[in-house]
């Protein structure tokens, strides 16, 4: 894991501001957000997964210029706020991200098995998370729109919604502890309200993103794994029904909030 | 705006001709000084560039943030109105090491730049301009850092 | 199968396909106990043991959190016969101090309450665990990155009237402090606290200092 | 090789502002890794900027400018059309040219 030492001495003890008053803190917050805005490195990553998506990779020497995303072969813009969707051609529901990986697979003849178990941050997890990006900010400002006509998409709202309650874990939590009441937070940071649509820009209408704390790019199946981490429960796999289905739940819940992905976040 | 893929494509055709006649340009400009970089004061980082001494001064201005959510990147920026500025500094005085960055400045910029920053902890943040005459005039900030929510 | 098995374990995407290829000719839809069969054949087929995070986490989970998870999901609160059965078997549960003392160094316990250490699979097993006490409930009034998750306890043994703790008069408030911490569904079957000793997360000593942290005059909190 | 750099340069008035994307790790020196050990700082050491093939600015940097680095500056006298390019060189010896076109 990287870390500055430096900063990772100040995670255990959080810094204290005694001479702050709570409003000026959350304030002081909200400018530093802001000033961060302009610039947001996220733009290398889109650069470089637009670049990965006409290149002719994998053993097979093809581009993924034929993937189809959900709109036909080749469409990439407003793909992101559709999905994830269920896909006639492998008969399953699935999120950008795996069906990326479904991509690679058929048309670039990528061992789809080994990328999934790569860890995130590392080759063609990496080309992923750069195709993701470019592949959000194409549908940027779009509202979502997730499709729930097929049987099994609105199985696995349900499926999602269940692992949204599911308590688990030493400390009994569940996506809800954090993510189902209005207008709470961890420490200074605000939680979204997931059981609805959150707002624009707000919860799943925001990754990927580029996180500042550890100069990562990180796509939405990085931000559940991270989430499921901070909850104690055990490793959910890359693309696993749980992390997709979990993603229908909030997709089909933020309906009509427009997406700012790739956003830059703490 | 400009397209960006026009802009990439035409960066990497300029990149890969300059790299095959040897027309990067010259270092000469900015030959890194290790030494200033490994002070561990505000004027001893200044000294290293030439001044003896700082002096505080209304027409310099530095720009951040009054909190920093996260110290990984802090957003800070030197500015001055003066005329004659040589050179912009930025210092944060409780990292290891002072200096973060210094910018070399000609009559063709304005004398404002802006950067981020790693900050180790909450510290005083200093611009400084050096002057064609020899003087160093400086403004500081405080910044706070804090990290928001820490699952571990 | 037609199509190519890409990433997935072999036994989820066997189990699944049968269980959704079986759902979707139904055109009313899977029942909630499908679904919930469902739900629990995902689980097992989406997580694995990662370090000390052991798959069991979450295919071996309570009595307490299963009824607590299906009553969030069906937006029903637990009807009032199981909450309170749910609390009466926490509550049993709860051990108190082995010595009898259920105060310990509230300056501990302020270290304990700010460390979200622990328990994730990228902790060393070793990590001393933290309270994780900060990222829900306001404490200390120095520390203003706290979170609103839990109620603030600001000034809690003030203002239930603790002025020494060791006294007769406090004993239910002290009992009532370490059990909360210890297991706090004993005090309300759903609460979004975790269970700190019942669940391994602190160990005795711990649980004493941050008792320390919320009763002892002289911390912060009460200041 | 390193990954492009992210230029922007927009004409207003009399100057056109230049914000600057690069792509690099700028380990801070200060880390240790798993073993305990210091890894070592790997920055970007120099910058240089060109208006039209002049230099009018170049810089130093430590390995406490933040990671994948941002900066912004001014040019007087650019306008649509002119060239600006960006040049790094880092203290291990990589470095990178990329041009964009005021607009």
């Amino acid at each position: 894991m990287k870390r500055i030492l430096t900063l990772g001495a100040l995670c255990l003890g959080v810094l204290s501001l005694p001479a702050w008053s709570q409003k000026t803190a959350s304030q002081g917050i909200d400018e530093y957000r802001a000033m961060l805005q302009d610039g947001n490195p996220a733009d290398l990553f889109e650069a470089k997964g637009e670049d990965l998506w006409k290149q002719r990779r994998g053993p097979k020497n093809a581009t993924l210029e034929q993937c189809d995303l959900g709109k036909g072969p080749g469409v990439v813009k407003g793909v992101f706020v559709e999905l994830p969707r269920y896909f006639a051609d492998t008969r399953r529901v699935q999120d950008l991200e795996s069906r990326l990986l479904t991509c690679m697979v058929t048309l670039q003849g990528f061992n789809g098995e080994e990328i999934a178990k790569t860890p995130f941050g590392r080759g063609e997890q990496n080309t992923l998370t750069a195709l993701a990006t470019w592949i959000a900010a194409e549908s940027k400002n779009m509202r979502f729109n997730l499709p729930q006509g097929h049987q099994e998409e609105r199985t696995f709202y349900e499926l999602g919604k269940r692992m949204f309650f599911m308590r688990g874990g030493t400390h009994d939590f569940s996506c809800a502890s954090c993510h189902g009441e209005e207008g709470k937070r961890i420490r200074l940071q605000d939680l979204p309200i997931l059981t609805k649509n959150p707002g624009d820009g707000v919860g799943f209408a925001a990754w990927p993103a580029y996180r500042v704390s550890n100069g990562q790019m990180w796509g939405m199946q990085q931000r559940l794994n991270d989430c499921y981490r901070q909850q104690r429960f055990p490793y959910p796999g890359f693309g696993s029904d749980a992390t997709v289905a979990l993603s229908v739940y909030l997709g089909v819940n933020a309906k009509g909030a427009a997406s700012v992905a790739p956003a830059i976040k703490r | 705006m400009q397209n960006r893929r026009e802009t990439l494509r035409q960066s990497a055709v300029v990149a890969g001709l300059l790299a095959s006649t040897g027309l990067f340009p010259q270092w000469a400009h900015a030959a890194f000084n290790k030494a200033a970089f490994e002070t561990k004061t505000v004027l001893d980082a200044v000294k290293a560039y030439g001044p003896g001494s700082i002096t505080e001064s209304k027409d310099v201005t530095i720009t951040g943030p009054d909190i920093a959510e996260n110290g990984a990147v802090v957003p800070i920026g030197a500015s001055t109105t003066l005329p004659g500025v040589k050179q912009l500094l930025l210092l944060v005085e409780k990292n290891p090491s002072t200096l973060v960055a210094m910018f070399n400045v000609t009559d063709s910029i304005d004398a404002t730049i802006a950067t981020r920053a790693k900050m180790g902890q909450s510290s005083d943040v200093f611009a400084v301009a050096i002057m064609a005459d020899g003087r160093a005039l400086f403004a500081k900030k405080e910044i706070k850092v804090t990290l928001g929510g820490c699952g571990g | 199968m037609t199509t190519p098995v890409l990433f997935s374990g072999r036994a989820r995407a066997v189990g699944l396909a049968l269980a959704v290829s079986g759902l979707s000719a139904c055109t009313s839809g899977p029942t909630v106990a499908e679904l919930d069969a469902l739900t629990d054949a995902v689980v097992k087929a989406s997580f694995r043991t990662e370090a000390q995070a052991k798959v069991e986490r979450v295919t071996q989970t309570d009595e307490t959190n299963r009824l607590c998870s299906q009553a969030d999901a069906s937006g029903k609160p637990l009807d009032e016969a199981t909450a309170k059965a749910i609390e009466a078997a926490n509550l049993k549960s709860i051990r108190w101090p082995s010595d009898g003392r259920f105060l310990g160094d509230w300056k501990q316990g302020e270290q304990i309450a700010q460390s979200g250490r622990g328990l994730t699979w990228t902790d060393g097993a070793n990590t001393p665990n933290g309270g994780n006490c900060y990222n829900c409930h306001q404490m200390d009034p120095k520390e203003i990155s706290y979170g609103t998750i839990g109620p603030s306890l600001l000034q809690y043994g003030k203002i239930r009237g603790v002025t020494d703790p060791n006294s007769e008069v406090s004993k239910p408030i002290v009992e009532y402090t370490w059990g909360k911490i210890w297991n706090s569904k004993a005090y309300n079957a759903c609460s979004n606290m975790p269970r700190a000793g019942h669940m391994g997360i602190l160990t005795e000593a711990q649980v004493r200092h941050i008792v320390a942290l919320l009763l002892d005059p002289q911390s912060p909190v009460n200041k | 090789m390193a990954d492009p750099m992210r230029i922007r340069a927009q004409a207003s008035g009399d100057k056109a502002t230049v914000r600057v994307l690069m792509s690099h790790e700028m380990e801070s020196g200060q880390r240790r890794d798993a073993n305990g050990k210091l890894v070592p700082a790997w920055h970007i050491a120099e910058v240089t900027a060109e208006h039209n093939g002049k230099v009018v600015m170049t810089a130093e940097w430590g390995p406490a400018v933040a990671k994948n680095p941002y900066l912004q500056f001014s040019v007087k006298g650019a306008k649509a059309g002119d060239k600006i390019a960006i040049s790094w060189k880092d203290n291990r010896g990589d470095t990178r040219r990329d041009e964009a076109t005021v607009s």
